[in-house]
């Protein structure tokens, strides 16, 4: 889960981390106020949970009044990667001369935390990463010592020479441990990290993404988050036991457990077809869960087959068969289906399926290739 | 032999009164697995379907001389479960728990290394070592003895491989589920050395999913060190960037952890990699004729 | 450092551990008031910063408003091992059926905080140390992992078996840890803590001792300790430099070092003598430190004579001795003086402090002899 | 031989701009030690008496190869202060600051431990191998070169110790002052080890001081694994119950941990105890004739 920069520097804020002095405005009014209140230059920045905002425009240096509110109405509504511009940060504008990247994240090797600081700030860090990766030196910190002044002075010593930055530097880098860990982050960023004119560190802008399975202890995060549509539907699945991801494909999965509906999407890639949606029902053959799931499947207009992919375990085939019997009599499905089941009890399970006229395969291959083939047919009505 | 569980294994179930903890015990036991207790704290002296519940696992251990654990607690309390299994002197704990926060598996880590205790989990399926012993949730009737070794980052997807082993008559020596989360128990590297070690496998499926490098070290790992064939699929080939699949908490950025780099890294090291689940059967079968 | 029983508790009430409703009070009037308003029964108990104050009379159970002011003033002006109670706490009287002993405290042997616990409370936990040390339950603190839930439980169901009582004190347990954690503590003690009639847990006392080394970054703690005359006259010397303990014999000591300081007592302790004081004066041959240290050792009307021992190190004897004769050229010393100065420089140290025409010796023996003897012949005066 | 220190030790100073560190240091090089290095944040670049200076441990420890530090740092940064050491691969550190928090020292040693580190400290004056390496605040000129292994919680009664052992021709292999606070580095138990393997070392002088059981634990030690010559000397026989004697951190509580008990502990091992310091080479060659 992400927040926005504004909410990312506001929880810096609270830590006594420097960052520009800013406010978050929704209309070209509040803009212009705003830019008024903090002094020429600013800068005007969308807000929204996606990345490349400056590249796609959403970030602009105003030097005048006019420029303020000439930018803030071209980001105001503008489409960043699908989300829309609803408010925008106005922060002054601030004359530096070094630009760093500083960042914690997990790192599934160490199995800790870990610091990540480059020389190079101000671009998007994947991009350092995939180019010259030995720019980012990567610090994993001991979970039981946990950011100690020694490492956070070793930390900043590699980014800076003059020792009174490294003073601010190693305390920052403290204290943005301890955001990470009293949110229960999975990201803490600040990118660029600037060296003002003044000779002090200033966080310019400031990136938080967090760690669902926190939440329960994490009310303040999330209380703060604005899930966006898609993340609305799939929070509104999680409610109902299901893990639900939109895709831009035309076939609508429903699958018991995430490594197999993985594999059920990479068959149907495999054989020319285009997945809707990554759906896992988890493991009851509870009719109320499959209900949810194809109701789930079906608001989808894009979707034209659903293919149902159940391995019978722990719940056997036939009480599968049994809840998606009941299930589709509940529900009205209007365009195809193709159900696969295997596994415990597989036998009886495809006999009460085939009794209730449900079209059943045995393999994921026939059940793959059977969708994409429906599909196609669909598509050429 | 096998790896990690066998007849000799005596398991606790931690979490034994509750709806999962009592309903996987009964199953663990009528496998055959060697239950010897379960602990619920205030449940001291109660039994569950013939096992004893202890309130610690310290009382547990003292009581039945129990060398792993499973545990089926909430995950807000996994963290603490895992410790208590690792502090009361068990050597083996297997976290089912789905949805432990990451940051508690990092504490929990280094304690675990300093005691010497092994970690299969959280949110995984357990293990089996087919007819010994059942440690999981895993559903032990799909499973066949023999001499495949299969380690896995899913669940029903595991089950969907071993259903295709044991229909093509390729029996399991022990089957792994790793689970999914960025930072669990024992992986990949610590499993292929085992299997490596145990006479009783002959060969290894090791069933990757996108995120993390995981599967790049294994490959590593497997150049260096294994001689028995191995052979692998890989799950997510078609997810797309930045989307994270589900509770097995593979996320692809920045271009690392894709499938197509893990494929590549198998099969630079003449690791194949089926393209699909019912490809892996003929797989090994060629691989065990070399 | 120690605390009284009522800040203590104040500690507790504010990690929300339940303790008894009571009142400090330094008047028999506001006792009466105290007991008015708290209903009686009450407990009128000595705040002292001394043991045994149950066993000295300064704790009694009032069952009228009458035996409440009557304890008052036995207990108030009352003097336990040479403390004077100025104030009386005034709790209420709780009906219970059970006693323990919880306490923290530092552990050496594994280098941990260690959580001791004991189904024997109320009496004198050194008491159940002696006569049956099975009955204390030891449970040290992985430093890493603190006081976890699970190591509380475990630690809870050592005392009780009720499961709503386990569940309370697992919960005060992880509370008291964290105080220790928190405020430096070197103990943190509960006994008795009791089961009341209502099934609850209740601190009926409460003891905190602290590490004087963590004082620093303690200001609270430090803002409510009450160093008694003992105390402050060694947290004066303290601020001096000098380590000063006093004791009840007639050679007063100046040693540099703590262990040569303790060896030195020892010897005059062997020969027959007593010593006045422990002072340890530290590292440096400074005139300023020998004239504190010598007005400290005068500041006793027991000291007889004052033996001086100094090991010449790193600081040589030469200096030390210059050192000396300064200082006791500023300083009035009336009473018989014992030096002996040994290590580096020794003869150069020995010539200087000859030709001041002060007493010196070249051994620890003969300077604990001699001292012992000047003493006695005093005393025959 | 001599044990922890000798003249192959690369030694660097923390704290070395400041006034005891500088002075130490000096010190320290004209006894001949091989002082390598020093550290100080923000001084990096600079020197004292010829000795570079290096902002943290880790550059000190790659452009050195220092496999030891000193530690001359305040209390309060102290713990740090070792922690850095033990993290850029130092493998013993000695901790001379005086007033560190108990509970700093507490969470340091499991780190320490994990990473193999041997502390000696903190409070402590240091130790030295006569004639190879003084790594310390002890006085150089009263050791001599020999076979007398010293350990001792105290630091002026250790010189007061030395100098009867070089007065009357007794040399010293290495004198280790460990240190009085309640939690400690290396222990007597560790050095008793130590000396016991060194060729080098004939005799072994311990001065001990009452509280905590570190001596009683040592006696127990030495009647199990200890077969060269001991003597022992014990501060603070005279010392009331319940006071706190000075910066060695004694403490006498509910009579454990009394000079008593701790003499009784030797003797019943067959170690001689010296009731007075002059005892103390005496007993050593009387043990050593037998």
């Amino acid at each position: 889960m992400k927040i926005h920069e504004y909410q990312a520097k506001e929880i810096f804020s609270r830590y006594s981390i420097p960052v520009t002095r800013e406010e978050l405005c929704f209309t070209v009014e509040e803009v212009s106020s705003a830019t008024q209140k903090l002094g020429l230059p600013v800068v005007v920045k969308a807000q929204v949970l996606a990345g490349g905002r400056g590249k796609a425009g959403g970030v602009k240096l105003a030097k005048s009044l006019d420029e303020a509110t000439t930018a803030a109405t071209a980001i105001l509504g503008m489409d960043i990667k699908g989300y829309t511009v609803e408010k925008v940060l106005v922060a002054e504008g601030v004359r530096f001369n070094n630009e760093v990247y500083v960042g914690l994240t997990i790192d599934r090797k160490s199995k800790s935390v870990i610091f990540m600081a480059s020389r190079e700030g101000g671009v998007e860090i994947e991009e350092v990463a995939k180019e010259n990766p030995d720019a980012i030196l990567k610090f994993p910190i001991d979970p039981d010592l946990g950011m100690t002044p020694f490492l956070a002075r070793k930390i900043a010593f590699s980014l800076f020479t003059e020792f009174s930055l490294v003073k601010q530097a190693a305390d920052m880098f403290q204290k943005l441990y301890r955001i990470f860990m009293d949110t229960d982050a999975s990201l803490v960023e600040i990118n660029p990290l600037v060296i003002t004119d003044e000779g002090n560190l200033l966080a310019l802008d400031g990136k938080m993404n967090f760690d669902d399975n926190a939440l329960f202890r994490q009310s303040a995060i999330e209380a703060i988050m604005e899930p966006d549509e898609d993340e609305k539907v799939e929070l509104d699945a999680k409610s109902k036991g299901l893990t639900f991801i939109r895709l831009d494909g035309s076939i609508g999965c429903m699958v018991n457990g995430a490594g197999l509906a993985m594999a059920t999407m990479d068959m149907i890639k495999l054989y020319g077809g285009e997945p809707a949606n990554f759906l896992d029902i988890g493991g009851s053959s509870s009719p109320k869960k499959v209900i949810d799931a194809m109701n789930l499947i079906l608001s989808d207009p894009k979707v034209k087959v659903v293919m149902i992919n159940i391995f019978g375990g722990i719940t056997r085939c036939d009480d599968v068969a049994r809840g998606l019997v009941a299930a589709l009599e509940q529900i009205k499905v209007e365009i195809p289906i193709v159900i696969r089941l295997a596994g415990t009890n597989s036998k009886e399970g495809l006999e009460i399926l085939k009794q209730a006229q449900l079209p059943v395969v045995e393999t994921m291959t026939q059940a793959a290739q059977k969708a994409i083939t429906l599909c196609e047919t669909i598509s050429h009505l | 032999m096998s790896i990690l569980v066998n007849k000799n294994t005596k398991l606790i179930v931690q979490g034994i009164t509750g709806r999962d903890g009592s309903f996987h015990a009964s199953k663990m036991k009528a496998y055959g697995t060697n239950v010897v207790g379960g602990v619920s704290p205030g449940k001291g002296g109660q039994e569950v379907d013939g096992i004893p519940v202890f309130n610690t696992v310290s009382d547990a251990v003292k009581a039945t001389g129990a060398d792993t654990s499973i545990i089926f607690v909430p995950a807000p309390l996994a963290a603490d479960a895992i410790l208590e299994a690792s502090e009361a002197g068990v050597s083996l704990v297997i976290s089912i728990s789905e949805g432990v926060p990451t940051l508690d598996m990092i504490k929990v880590t280094p304690y675990l290394k300093k005691n010497g205790t092994k970690l299969i989990g959280s949110n995984c399926p357990g293990l089996i070592t087919p007819g010994e012993a059942l440690v999981g949730i895993l559903p032990g009737n799909i499973f066949l003895k023999g001499g495949v070794g299969l380690m896995s980052r899913s669940g029903t997807l595991t089950y969907e491989m071993v259903h295709q082993l044991t229909t093509n008559g390729l029996g399991q020596s022990t089957c792994v589920g790793i689970g999914g989360d960025p930072v669990a128990g024992l992986y990949f590297q610590e499993l292929l050395q085992m299997f490596q070690d145990d006479p009783e496998t002959e060969a290894i499926v090791l069933i990757g999913e996108i995120g993390g490098d995981a599967e790049e070290q294994a490959a590593q790992y497997i150049k260096e060190n294994v001689t028995k064939p191995v052979v692998a699929f890989i799950a997510g080939q078609s997810a797309p960037e930045g989307k994270r699949m589900g509770h097995a908490g593979a996320i692809i950025s920045s271009g690392t952890g894709t499938a197509e780099e893990k494929i590549a890294a198998f099969e630079a090291v003449g690791v194949p990699v089926a393209r699909r689940p019912e490809e892996i059967p003929a797989l090994l079968i060629k691989m065990l004729k070399k």
